[in-house]
């Protein structure tokens, strides 16, 4: 039996990964009948604009929370936050600036997230509390740094962060490759099922010879990196930094995560799943923006429709 | 004589650029303030989370500092009264401004933010006299603020029936957040003539439109640097016509100076109400020229203008 | 009583499948009260799915369950409590957070009320100290601290304490897999001892040796099939095996390499100085088989720990040369990936090797893993079936491929046969026997005596330092156990 | 006996003791004022209502599931004890009940659907927070008074928050490590297979375990209208992050059942603390927050070297 072919359909087929899709259409399907049809293909296209940035932090975060129960990056707000900032000010609203502002963003969040292993590793503060910890300062840094100012992107790089072609935004095609890449990593690469290993426990994979504590370094460092390239692609696109700019990534990017199939228990990662969370929690709030509830009406119709998502998509069976 | 008394800022939130604003306010007005031997000191403290729980162990922290008197713009105008109860039973003065606090004992500043919604529809109704369709960007659901704002549109809308709210959406008062929602139902609305809004989202709106490649509305700002750039911009461009209207942080200025009246034995009156700060086409030049990149346009106040909004609250 | 004419448990024609996996293809079995039945079979031939219908943890597909001569059903882990029936698990089925009293507490329903921590505490120390006299475990002890070996003697103890009701059948499922000679040789009396009062007794081992002298009748399974089930007297090591179909029964007792090489002659694997005082350092050189023995839990595997963990970094009193691997002994906390397909289990330590432009060629991975399925006979239709669908040995087993198809040089293995029945092991000791003359390095850790008979060199553990230092010619059992229980020799 | 105390499982008990004395004396020290009766009162009655929110994460954690909602869902219990408790009791009451049944249907749900527990009460934090804000859309309500007396109660000696504090955590302490079905639903979160082998329902204590903590979010929700008097709709969302770190900071870990109630309250007092700490000193405004941050982070660092000490001696 071909190990490839029949690993790769069963991953294919993980329910969480359709689910998380076939609920985007569905509430993507339930906005288009109530608006009458209208505007479907430009709701499609702002979804996947916005979903880029989350997909662009979920699969740190996924990174993450695969290895094991209890790792989590909560500091992902404060790096969007500093490395937006940095961009937009190193940028400085010069086009030849682009490649330094954004070198100079991706190494802040690369730092942030090795400082957090850091303080997990050496320290030996439980994750949640250190990437907790260290969010509040990296957003005092943003504070001290940016003063909250906005400095409005180059030129090009606004331009680039907004272009579509045929409708469809150019980020998010890039944040596509950028998955599918990933997936890749994921599961072919040593690298890769070090995470998965690792997510499984700790001690054996130690013993069967997983890098361990290259592995978890590895993973804070690339959230922090993956938080700061969405800061920045965030400021350009919305034109300029703000201090709040990544406050509603903090729960949303492990929603995304576990919404997309990823266990929090560890060991096991869905890459395309993501994809198909993110655009079914914008959508939904578009779906329900469009129907016009107020605001209390809203936030309870979105967590049930969650709550029968995942109950209809099912937990897995354990396998013993 | 307050040369010996020392105010303390209980401030809740510094993640934008109108706290940011409020607090280098404060800080340059204190900071004279102290050095000319008014007050002892005045320092600020921010709470690391935006939460009324976490404001209420400050001030709870700020009372057992024994400070005289405190200047509160508080995160919800209720969850703190037990706090600001406490701290008035310690014998320290209260002051709140812009998130005013509903318990007796202290002090408000408010700014009538139902007002602020209303006027936006007037001056709707002087431009778009024929009626237009309207998108409303809100702020936090369940915050006060919010919830005043919101009420004077509607009775706006209510007072010029030409007028259709389309749509409404959460902008939370973050640009991007603001951005992102009405990007996402931009696609399901008619033709949108006019946006209103809370202040802090105008920017993001416009970037949403031009994303979808729609017209441009007319987008009511809400003071911050960005928006006016943007507004001054679209103005030279195609004489783009709009308002901006917001409070002005400065007004934790003016708080600091009544706090410091009440001190010095004065009779304040509980309840003062500032006028919000607005800007229309005539002045925007010289609004924008007086605002510094990336904060809000502003306005600080002197002692003699405490004391003349004191007196006109009389 | 009139229990004798009614037998205490019947189980006729019981099946199950699992998916395609057919592990129980109607099996008939009977215990008497005050019997003891001995069980065996080989690696994956469908005890332990015997033994958890019998538990009431799976539910049979078909056949009927009588016990008490009343047919029970529906039948399930509750009513099996009821009824006096009692299970200890392969895996084991302790709550690693709780304290030992508090695990105890777990199987007694009606152990609750004013005392009833210090009821728990005296019921399962009574019961050990009963068992395992010097057992050295202490009621408050939390069990995820206990080593593998005294997990399972709390895990004995407790499925033998009685509170409220009355206990009639002991599932014993390996029991003396992970306890050192000593301990099994004291269970094995005290469920004779206990047997003699008329309790029912399953015990499965694949100690044959354990069976033939403890068991009063022996069922052999094959294939998910009962093959022979007769009073243990009329059968012998050889019937036994050759009812349970394995072969290589010739080898069993085949000579170790008797051109026992000079030890210094080669070069110097892995070198730990001793530590408080200790006389002996352990050394081994390359291409030689050393054991580690004494009783369980005196240091040994903190001794392969310590090797294992100063070839990943350099530390001062341990010298190790070239790539190592571990066979883990406690296959649940320190083995298997329980989300993982068999072929992946075996891959992770040989990643490196197979990848290709920093990709893991696939190919090469299920390559690896169908040799070894092929060459330690790992009992599955498929290697890209999840682990947990293995047997217990067939997982072990598969932990053996991982070290042994890996690079390393040196190979460390901590009590790595248990569980593994008696073919396959006598597989592994000859494959041990070639690898080593090829130059690999092996460190053995055996709580089998026998076992021990395949080293060129032996050091007995006591108290976590080396007392004895025994070449193979110099190797008995009694010098062994000697020095296992003094300080010196 | 010295031996026990400085053994590692002695040292890793008393570690949250440790941290909070180390937060504690500095605070003292500068701001002498504290340690009144007045003081301790002031400093310490906000922890109350955190406390409870903590244990009720702590049940949830115990059994391996994680409750994202428990923050909105003190806000709403807030929000009826300032409205319908308040003016209709009976209402109110039948609220709270409801909300604790449904705590238990989650509980039932995660369990028989085998369902990620975190997706589960991420939804429900919606839920909740739409519910308070339909209840309450603009801030205001007005607790009921018996329950500001609770709050406000002046006990002889030691002032009330340090007695409740001390409360919450014996008697959870004796209901969950002390008493026998605590052991088997503790013994749930370490092995289920293991307890279900045993003849119990996991089922049950996972219903049990969620109840449970609809109790103490009720509680939690309760003592702080109490003490604030009023509520809104947003007013205790930052519970959820700072429960878990309650939790995790009294030494309780993410898997495996093992908790410690008496750590974790003295955990949250800390996290309390530490939020006090800072405004006694004095901090540029720009590094306030992240000062709360690094004080986190120092507390922690000198546990994890207490602890390293108590490994190797
Ligand atoms: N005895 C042990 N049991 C279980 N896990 C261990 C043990 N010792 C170390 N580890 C794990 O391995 C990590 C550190 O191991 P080590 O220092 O050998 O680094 P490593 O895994 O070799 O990584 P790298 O190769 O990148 O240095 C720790 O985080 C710990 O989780
Ligand atoms: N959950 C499961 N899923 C799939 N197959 C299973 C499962 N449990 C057991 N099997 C299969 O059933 C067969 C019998 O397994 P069982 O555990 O009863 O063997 P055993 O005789 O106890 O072996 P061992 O001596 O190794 O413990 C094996 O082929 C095994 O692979
Ligand atoms: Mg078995
Ligand atoms: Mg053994």
């Amino acid at each position: 039996m071909n190990g490839l072919s029949k690993g790769m359909p069963r991953a294919l087929l993980e329910k969480a990964w359709l689910g998380s899709f076939l609920a985007a259409a569905a509430v993507w399907a339930a906005a288009m009948i109530y608006s009458g049809g209208q505007g479907g293909g430009q709701m499609l296209g702002a979804a996947l604009s916005f979903s880029t940035f989350f997909v662009i932090v979920g699969i740190g975060q996924m990174l993450i929370i695969a290895t094991g129960p209890g790792n989590v990056d909560l500091s992902i707000p404060g790096t969007i936050a500093l490395a937006g900032a940095i961009a937009m000010k190193v940028m400085d609203g010069e086009d030849s600036l682009i490649v330094v502002g954004l070198a100079a963003s991706l190494a802040a969040g690369a730092a942030v997230g090795a400082a957090n292993y850091g303080l997990i590793r050496v320290l030996r503060i439980p994750p949640i509390i250190a990437t907790l910890s260290s969010n509040l300062l990296v957003q005092s840094t943003a504070i001290a740094y940016g003063r909250g100012l906005r400095v409005k992107p180059p030129p090009a790089f606004a331009d680039f962060t907004t272009a579509t072609v045929f409708g469809v935004p150019v980020l998010a095609l890039c944040a596509v490759v950028f998955a599918a890449v990933m997936a890749v990593v994921l599961a072919r690469t040593v690298f890769g099922r070090s995470v998965l290993a690792i997510g499984q426990n700790m001690r054996a994979a130690w013993l069967a010879g997983v890098a361990v504590d290259r592995t978890r370094l590895l993973t804070y460092t690339l959230s922090g990196l993956f938080a700061g390239l969405c800061g920045a692609l965030l400021a350009g696109f919305s034109g300029g930094s703000s201090l709040d700019m990544g406050m509603e990534y903090l729960l949303a990017s492990i929603a995304v995560v576990v919404i997309g199939g990823t266990s929090v228990a560890g060991g096991k990662a869905n890459v395309p799943g993501i994809w198909g969370a993110a655009l079914f929690l914008f959508l939904l709030l578009t779906m329900l923006n469009t129907f016009g509830a107020g605001a209390g009406v809203r936030l309870v119709m979105t967590g049930l429709i969650i709550i029968a998502v995942i109950t209809m998509a099912g937990g897995d069976k354990p396998a013993r | 004589d307050t040369a010996d008394k020392r105010i303390a800022l209980s401030n809740n939130y510094a993640g934008n650029s109108w706290r940011q604003a409020m607090l280098k306010s404060w800080d340059k007005v204190t900071g004279k303030a102290v050095a000319d031997g008014i007050v002892k000191e005045a320092p600020a403290f921010t709470t690391a989370e935006n939460q009324a729980t976490e404001q209420a162990a400050q001030i709870q922290n700020l009372i057992l500092q024994g400070y005289d008197a405190i200047v509160l713009n508080a995160a919800s105008p209720t969850a703190l009264n037990g706090a600001v109860k406490e701290a008035c039973s310690a014998g320290v003065t209260v002051v709140s401004f812009d998130g005013v606090v509903t318990e007796p004992c202290a002090w408000r500043i408010a700014v009538d933010f139902a007002k602020m919604g209303e006027v936006q529809l007037d001056y709707l109704a002087k431009r778009m006299a024929g009626g237009a369709n309207l998108l409303e960007i809100r702020g936090l659901a369940g915050v006060f603020v919010d919830d005043e704002i919101h009420k004077g549109i509607v009775a706006g809308v209510a007072k010029y029936p030409q007028f259709k709210i389309v749509g409404s959406v959460h902008g939370d008062w973050a640009q991007t957040v603001a951005q992102k929602n009405v990007a996402g139902i931009l696609p399901s609305l008619p033709k949108v003539d006019a946006v209103v809004t809370q202040g802090g989202d105008g920017y993001g709106a416009a970037q949403a439109f031009k994303a979808a490649n729609r017209p441009t509305p007319l987008i009511v700002m809400g003071n911050r640097h960005d928006e006016l750039t943007w507004w001054k911009q679209q103005k030279d461009a195609n004489k783009y016509e709009t308002m901006s209207v917001s409070i002005a942080p400065g007004v934790s200025t003016l708080a600091f100076w009544v706090a410091q009246q009440i001190l010095d034995g004065k009779p304040v009156p509980k309840d003062m109400i500032v006028p919000f700060l607005r800007i229309d086409q005539e002045n925007l030049e010289q609004n924008l020229a007086n605002t510094e990149p990336g904060g809000v346009a502003n306005v600080e106040y002197l002692q003699a203008d405490a004391l003349k909004v004191i007196a006109s609250a009389k | 009583m009139q229990a004798t004419s009614e037998r205490l448990i019947r189980l006729q024609g019981v099946a199950k499948s699992f998916g395609p996996v057919r592990a129980l293809a109607g099996v008939d079995l009977a215990v008497d009260a005050g019997e003891c039945l001995g069980l065996v079979g080989h690696n994956g031939a469908g005890k332990s799915t015997l033994m958890n219908v019998l538990a009431g943890t799976l539910e049979a597909d078909a056949g009927e369950i009588v016990i008490h001569g009343e047919r029970r059903s529906p039948y399930n882990v509750g009513l099996a409590h009821r009824l006096g029936i009692r299970c200890v698990f392969q895996e084991l089925s302790l709550c690693p957070n709780l304290t030992v009293a508090e695990n105890a507490r777990i199987i007694h329903p009606k152990l609750s009320g004013w005392g009833w921590r210090k009821r728990a505490a005296g019921l399962i120390v009574a019961k050990l100290d009963e068992i395992f006299p010097g057992h050295g475990i202490r009621a408050d002890d939390v069990v995820g601290d206990l080593s593998i070996g005294r997990r399972q003697m709390v895990e004995i103890a407790r499925a033998f304490t009685v509170s409220d009701r009355p206990v009639h059948l002991v599932i014993l499922d390996e029991p003396t897999s992970s306890l050192d000679s000593v301990s099994a040789e004291q269970l094995l009396s005290f469920v004779r001892k206990v047997v003699a009062t008329g309790l029912g007794c399953i015990l499965i081992s694949h100690l044959l040796g354990e069976v033939l002298d403890y068991a009063d009748c022996i069922v052999v399974m094959r294939d998910a099939k009962v093959v022979t089930s007769r009073p243990a007297r009329e059968m012998t090591r050889d019937s036994l095996v050759a009812a349970m179909g394995d072969v290589g029964d010739e080898r069993v007792v085949a000579e170790r390499p008797s051109a026992v090489r000079r030890r210094d002659a080669a070069p110097i694997r892995v070198r730990v100085r001793s530590r408080r005082g200790g006389r002996h350092e352990l050394v081994a050189h390359e291409g030689e088989v050393i054991g580690l023995a004494g009783l369980a839990g005196h240091g040994q595997t903190d001794a392969l720990i310590q090797i294992y963990r100063s070839s990943r970094r350099r530390a001062a009193d341990t010298v190790v040369t070239g790539p190592v691997a571990l066979v883990p002994g406690d296959r649940q906390t320190d083995g298997i990936f329980h989300l993982w397909s068999i072929g992946q289990n075996i891959g992770i330590r040989s990643l490196k090797r197979m990848s290709r432009r920093g990709l893991i060629d696939l190919a090469q991975e299920r390559q690896l893993a169908e040799d070894w399925k092929r060459r330690i006979n790992i009992r599955t239709p498929d290697m890209t079936n999840n682990i947990l669908s293995l047997s217990g040995g067939n997982q072990q087993k598969a932990l053996f491929a991982r070290a042994l198809g890996s690079d390393a040089e040196i190979v460390l293995m901590d009590d790595p046969t248990r569980g593994v029945d008696v073919g396959t092991k006598l597989e592994i000791y000859e494959m041990i026997r070639t690898e080593a003359a090829k130059g690999r390095t092996f460190l053995w850790y055996t709580t089998e005596m026998e076992e021990l008979a395949n080293c060129d060199h032996v050091y007995v553990f006591r108290n976590g330092r080396i007392v004895a230092d025994l070449a193979s010619d110099q190797l008995t059992e009694a010098k062994v156990l000697q020095s296992s229980f003094e300080e010196t020799v | 006996m010295l031996a026990t105390l400085t053994s590692r499982r002695f040292l890793r008990s008393a570690l949250p003791a440790i941290s909070l004395v180390m937060i504690l004396l500095p605070i003292f020290y500068m701001q002498p004022r504290t340690m009144s009766y007045f003081g301790l009162n002031l400093l310490l009655n906000l922890a109350i209502p955190i406390a409870l929110a903590t244990m009720a994460q702590m049940f949830v954690l115990t059994v391996n599931d994680l409750d994202l909602s428990i923050g909105s869902y003190v806000s709403l219990v807030a929000c009826i004890g300032a409205t319908w408790l308040q003016q209709t009791p009976l209402l109110g009451v039948a609220a709270l009940l409801a909300c604790i049944v449904v705590y238990g249907l989650l509980g039932a749900l995660v369990h028989v659907r085998n369902l990620p527990s975190i997706v589960v009460t991420l939804g429900m934090s919606f839920v909740w927070l739409g519910l308070a804000v339909l209840l309450l859309p603009t801030p205001g309500g007005q607790a009921p008074g018996w329950i500001r007396t609770v709050m406000t109660l002046k006990t002889p000696m030691v002032p009330f928050p340090i007695l409740a504090a001390l409360l919450i955590g014996v008697l959870v302490h004796f209901g969950l490590m002390r008493s026998s079905y605590g052991a088997v639903l503790r013994g749930a979160g370490g092995n289920p297979r293991a307890v279900a082998r045993a003849g119990w329902s996991v089922l049950r204590t996972k219903v049990t375990m969620y109840v449970m903590a609809g109790i103490f979010g009720m509680l939690s929700g309760l003592s702080l209208v109490g003490l604030t008097t009023s509520a809104d709709a947003n007013i205790a969302l930052r519970y959820t992050l700072l429960s878990i770190a309650g939790v995790i900071l009294g030494g309780g870990e993410f898997v495996g059942g093992r908790v410690s109630p008496i750590g974790a309250v003295l955990g949250t007092v800390t996290l309390v603390l530490a939020g006090s700490f800072l405004s006694f000193m004095r901090i540029s405004p720009d590094w306030q927050i992240g000062a709360q941050g690094a004080i986190l982070i120092v507390v922690l660092a000198l546990r994890a070297l207490i602890n390293r000490r108590g490994s190797t001696a």
